[in-house]
């Protein structure tokens, strides 16, 4: 998927929901036709909640589900622009810049997909995990939160993935301890053909690293703090084996292979 | 159409209108044509352009403040050979002036970039940035003191008779010294202002957010600041002065027009509206068709001309 | 109670907390004494005193800017016999140390109101302003050279034994070598910024708002450039440095400790809530208890101290 | 009255009601006991518009009318601040430092009074109204509009004054012309105790000449961009005999007799 990328355009977007669905995370659903009809998989969407004008830069979110005209951003809040975004109600409008980014690619002949998710890294993982069922990929799911009421998204992955594995860091649900053991066990398991990572950078770095040691394939969804969205500004800059890419048009997904870890943007100085 | 007269001189170069895009926050242009019809636009303003590859500042290179954000880019750019063999081509295919923000770490650099641009057909006006604030070697360190800003400009005027701009650093004590001296040396036109130098320190890690510390600040922000000295320079020199900092619409276009810019560039705010250069083109023919003005020029300065 | 020691010093001063008022925002502290309760302050600093009465700039004198405001007072004040008259004396009844901010058009003025102020046991510390851009003589003028700075600091510090604060302009091109001109002078502390030098012109009248054309830049939008001075400023010299600009709560105000700044002031935020103060001494209390800091003076330039 | 400055405070508000009342002007109404409680005429409240925050201070608006723990404001859209509080709907939050400023003063003995508004000059006309009918002060009432459609509060001020002429620059209500023109007529032929009057400073400033002519006392209530609204900023400043006086707190009602009109503020250069 993703090779024809759907050109960008500003859609303005209407409020249709936005409610909690788990501890501290809330989902918004936007009436967004022409974003819903032209995003793939993994990209994302620069989002103006524009009511709220103390401050003036958009924000990105991952679709996490496209369907019937509308999207739905699943978002943690964090700071000035996920707090504003959360008193958004029913008919508010606001404006996105989307579709935008390079999202999951399914390599040909794929057979069996290993998922993993940390945290908000379930957020890119819905469209993707309805991409592979779709196209009859066996998709197993690991899946990890701080706590059960943090793991988001269980109906739509129990309904869709063959396996949907968790892990809690407090025990709360599924094994005591970080996805990563998960990841581990899977990867020795049942070797997938692919390996798709969301969620804290530590955490996609690990998972990397046992693909690498393993083998398979993985891509990973980086964040970077964007300002433009659309390939201008040089932000949001990753660091590849093929030089600085910028995760807003080469990414938000990378091959895991090509990515130099903890080295992201020049040297001091800008020599 | 319009009754208006919208073109504009820089130098040697006649602009279809005074609206152009801000070095560093347009790439070079091609981010933003499926947003924009470049034609409609005065004039494309490139990202920073340097002599060798610059790998630009370490991550994260912004961070939002009120009404403004902190760059670190670092001037980030593949250098002049690439940028001639990539972006440059692009852009000399759409109907619009192109003009090349050049960059570098010693007087001698400058020079040479805008030598080899010197024979590019396609490059109609050269600015010097000797206003960055985000570089350790050259950038802003020649844009506040007279003697630096004359060498550097001394050294571009020598090897280009392209259109030769220079853009000002805000971070003086008195900008209209730097804006004559720069004049003196045979500059065409003055831009300004690059951004103020700022630093937020996150009170959660207890370090700057900037990995170097220091950023540069843009935005809706330091628009009085930019307006400022904007009246000041144009009063003081009498080569063009295009304007900027802060606009975001076509009457903050006409505030710097007013207060003395031939020209005015946008920058921050097409990361939030990618379309705000036609807009800002689009309304100030109509700001100026409301108030019966026949032609743009005749916005330049009126806050301090005598009628 | 809380067990945060949250004492600092200025010079002689010990104050109960780091915060304070911005001179020209708070009147004589008489004006907020219905939201206020002073005593919870470190220090009520008032405004602008001068020598003979001054009658300030014709209106209007503020305007709004993004994120901010452009003020263009003028220093209006009844001279300092009437102050000794009117609010010293109410102030002295409240338990709050009293900083003066001294005016002037030259520096034998200034040097008149500290010579003045000395003999008032009710005054604690003299803020000397060479930084104010709303008047045409004295003021900015002598807060962008370092020999007019240090002329001003040494005919003040010649006339009094009070604590002296001397308040920077932030439009110069380096900072620390103002700072360090004052220190050198026998300045006991700094305080920064005064107001950034900006303009507004109305689109209607094509005519700056204000009638002087420029005035002071303040609130939250100068707040990045008022961060890194101090950043500079408290690296740069061994006084105590005030910061202030654009302060509107405790984390503000924690990221100007951290840059360095041993005390801080609240200006423009007062005109949008007058607790604000208050306000940022118990949440800076409340941030230190958070995070287990047991002096408020370990946050003092922790963003760049060594460990 | 208002002899005895009530306290301000700040007072959290609520909205109940946010509607057009005529062409370009509309009424707020907010829930504000204390300040509902405490309020006298001609004084106003330091209103923060709080969900939008693009703009930062306070907007001054008189209190148009107080009555069962609310106030009412009648205001016009001109910028920024009253744009954002034209988008305010029932339950918004918002919060008003008040009541602040001397109002009108009623003189001993006074029998007739004449109120004389011009445009929003209405607003801060209602409480005043309604307190002179309290007292039994017989009331003449000369407003003035461009046209019939931006006459304010004309049910109020038709039930409570004696009489009230209208003036209109279109001529679409009453006489076609200035209110400077009722003013006149009524200060020759039914000589008033005192005259009170609010609407744009030149309107106002030839009110104030003809009553000097005819030696009847007159009140002006003066607009000033305000910063603090309490005395603090300097930046409401008022030219009077008595040197400078800030219309936050010496105003924003003054005698007439002791404004210096077209002189605000100090010289040049602030010397
Ligand atoms: C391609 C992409 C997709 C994303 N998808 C989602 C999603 O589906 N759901 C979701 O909740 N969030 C997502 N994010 C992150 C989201 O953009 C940020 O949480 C949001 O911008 C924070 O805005 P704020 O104004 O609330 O926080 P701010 O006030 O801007 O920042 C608060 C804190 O969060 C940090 N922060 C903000 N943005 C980022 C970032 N991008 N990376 C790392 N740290 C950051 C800041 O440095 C600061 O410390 C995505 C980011 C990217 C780049
Ligand atoms: C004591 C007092 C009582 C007031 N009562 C009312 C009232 O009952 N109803 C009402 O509609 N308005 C009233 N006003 C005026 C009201 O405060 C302004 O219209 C409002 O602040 C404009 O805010 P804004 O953000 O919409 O406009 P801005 O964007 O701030 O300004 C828009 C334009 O209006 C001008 N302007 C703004 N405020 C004033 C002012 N105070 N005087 C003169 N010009 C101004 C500005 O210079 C600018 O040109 C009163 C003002 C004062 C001082
Ligand atoms: C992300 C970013 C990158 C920039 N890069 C450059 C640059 O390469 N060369 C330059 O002269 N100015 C650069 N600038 C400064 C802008 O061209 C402009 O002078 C400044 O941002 C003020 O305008 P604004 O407030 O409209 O953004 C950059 C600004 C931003 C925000
Ligand atoms: C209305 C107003 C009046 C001021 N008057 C003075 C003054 O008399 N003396 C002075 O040193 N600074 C004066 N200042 C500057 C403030 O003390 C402060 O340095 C500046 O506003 C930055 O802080 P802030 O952003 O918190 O307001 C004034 C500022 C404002 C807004
Ligand atoms: S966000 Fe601007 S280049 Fe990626
Ligand atoms: S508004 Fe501040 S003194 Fe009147």
């Amino acid at each position: 998927m993703c090779t024809e990328v759907p050109t960008p355009a500003i859609e303005p977007v209407v409020v249709v929901s936005n409610e909690r669905v788990a501890e501290g995370v809330s989902r918004i659903v936007l009436d967004a036709p022409r974003t819903a009809g032209a995003v793939e998989p993994g990209q994302f969407v620069h989002l103006r909640i524009s009511r709220h004008a103390d401050f003036i830069l958009r924000r990105p979110f991952s679709v996490h589900r496209a369907r019937d005209g509308r999207i739905e951003i699943l978002y943690q809040v964090v700071g000035l622009g996920t707090r504003a975004l959360e008193d958004a109600v029913r008919d508010d409008v606001m404006d996105v810049i989307g579709p935008l980014g390079h999202g999951w690619r399914v390599p040909d002949g794929t057979k069996r997909a290993l998922v993993v998710a940390g945290g908000l890294g379930a957020a890119p993982m819905g469209m993707l995990v309805e991409r592979l069922a779709e196209r009859g990929i066996e998709v197993t799911l690991a899946q990890g939160a701080p706590s059960a009421g943090r793991l988001l998204a269980r109906e739509l992955f129990d309904n869709l993935c063959s396996r949907a594995i968790v892990a809690t860091d407090d025990g709360s649900a599924g094994l005591c301890g970080f996805v990563t053991v998960l990841s581990a066990e899977q990867l020795g398991r049942d070797r997938p053909d692919v390996v798709y990572v969301c969620g804290p950078e530590p955490m996609q770095r690990i998972v990397a690293d046992q693909c690498a040691g393993a083998g398979v394939p993985c891509q990973v969804s980086l964040e970077r703090l964007m300002g433009c969205g659309i390939g201008a500004c040089l932000s949001c800059v990753v660091t590849t084996r093929n030089g600085l890419k910028r995760a807003c048009v080469d990414g938000p997904v990378f091959d895991a292979a090509d990515v130099v870890w903890d080295a992201d943007g020049g040297q001091e100085g800008g020599r | 159409m319009s009754t208006v007269d919208m073109r504009v001189r820089v130098g040697a170069l006649e602009l279809r209108n005074p609206v152009m895009t801000a070095s560093g926050t347009f790439g070079s242009g091609r981010e933003y044509a499926d947003f924009v019809d470049l034609s409609r636009l005065g004039a494309v303003v490139t990202k920073g352009v340097s002599f060798e590859p610059w790998a630009g500042n370490p991550s994260p290179r912004i961070v939002e403040t009120p009404s403004g954000m902190l760059n670190s880019i670092g001037l980030q750019n593949p250098g002049v050979e690439a940028f001639c063999a990539g972006d440059l081509p692009w852009l000399a295919q759409r109907d619009v002036p192109v003009i090349v923000n050049v960059v570098g770490h010693r007087a001698d650099e400058y020079a040479a970039v805008a030598e080899r641009l010197d024979s590019e057909q396609a490059v109609h006006a050269l600015e010097v940035n000797i206003s960055c604030p985000n570089v350790d070697a050259g950038g802003m360190a020649f844009g506040t003191t007279c003697p630096a800003a004359a060498d550097v400009v001394r050294s571009v005027r020598a090897v280009t008779s392209k259109t030769l701009i220079v853009k000002l650093s805000p971070n003086v004590t008195d900008v209209t010294e730097i804006a004559r001296a720069v004049e003196a040396e045979g500059a065409d036109a003055v831009s300004l202002i690059n951004t103020l130098l700022g630093m937020v320190i996150d009170t959660r890690t207890f370090k700057p957010v900037l990995p170097r510390g220091v950023g540069g600040l843009s935005g809706p922000a330091v628009r009085p600041v930019a307006v400022r000295m904007v009246w000041q320079v144009a009063q003081a020199v009498s080569i063009p002065v295009i304007g900027m900092g802060g606009i975001t619409c076509a009457n903050d276009a006409a505030e710097f027009m007013l207060a003395g810019a031939s020209a005015v560039a946008v920058g921050t705010a097409n990361f939030i509206d990618p379309t705000t250069t036609v807009g800002v083109a689009e309304g100030l023919e109509r700001f100026c068709a409301a108030r019966g003005i026949g032609r743009v020029t005749d916005l330049v300065g009126a806050a301090w001309k005598k009628q």
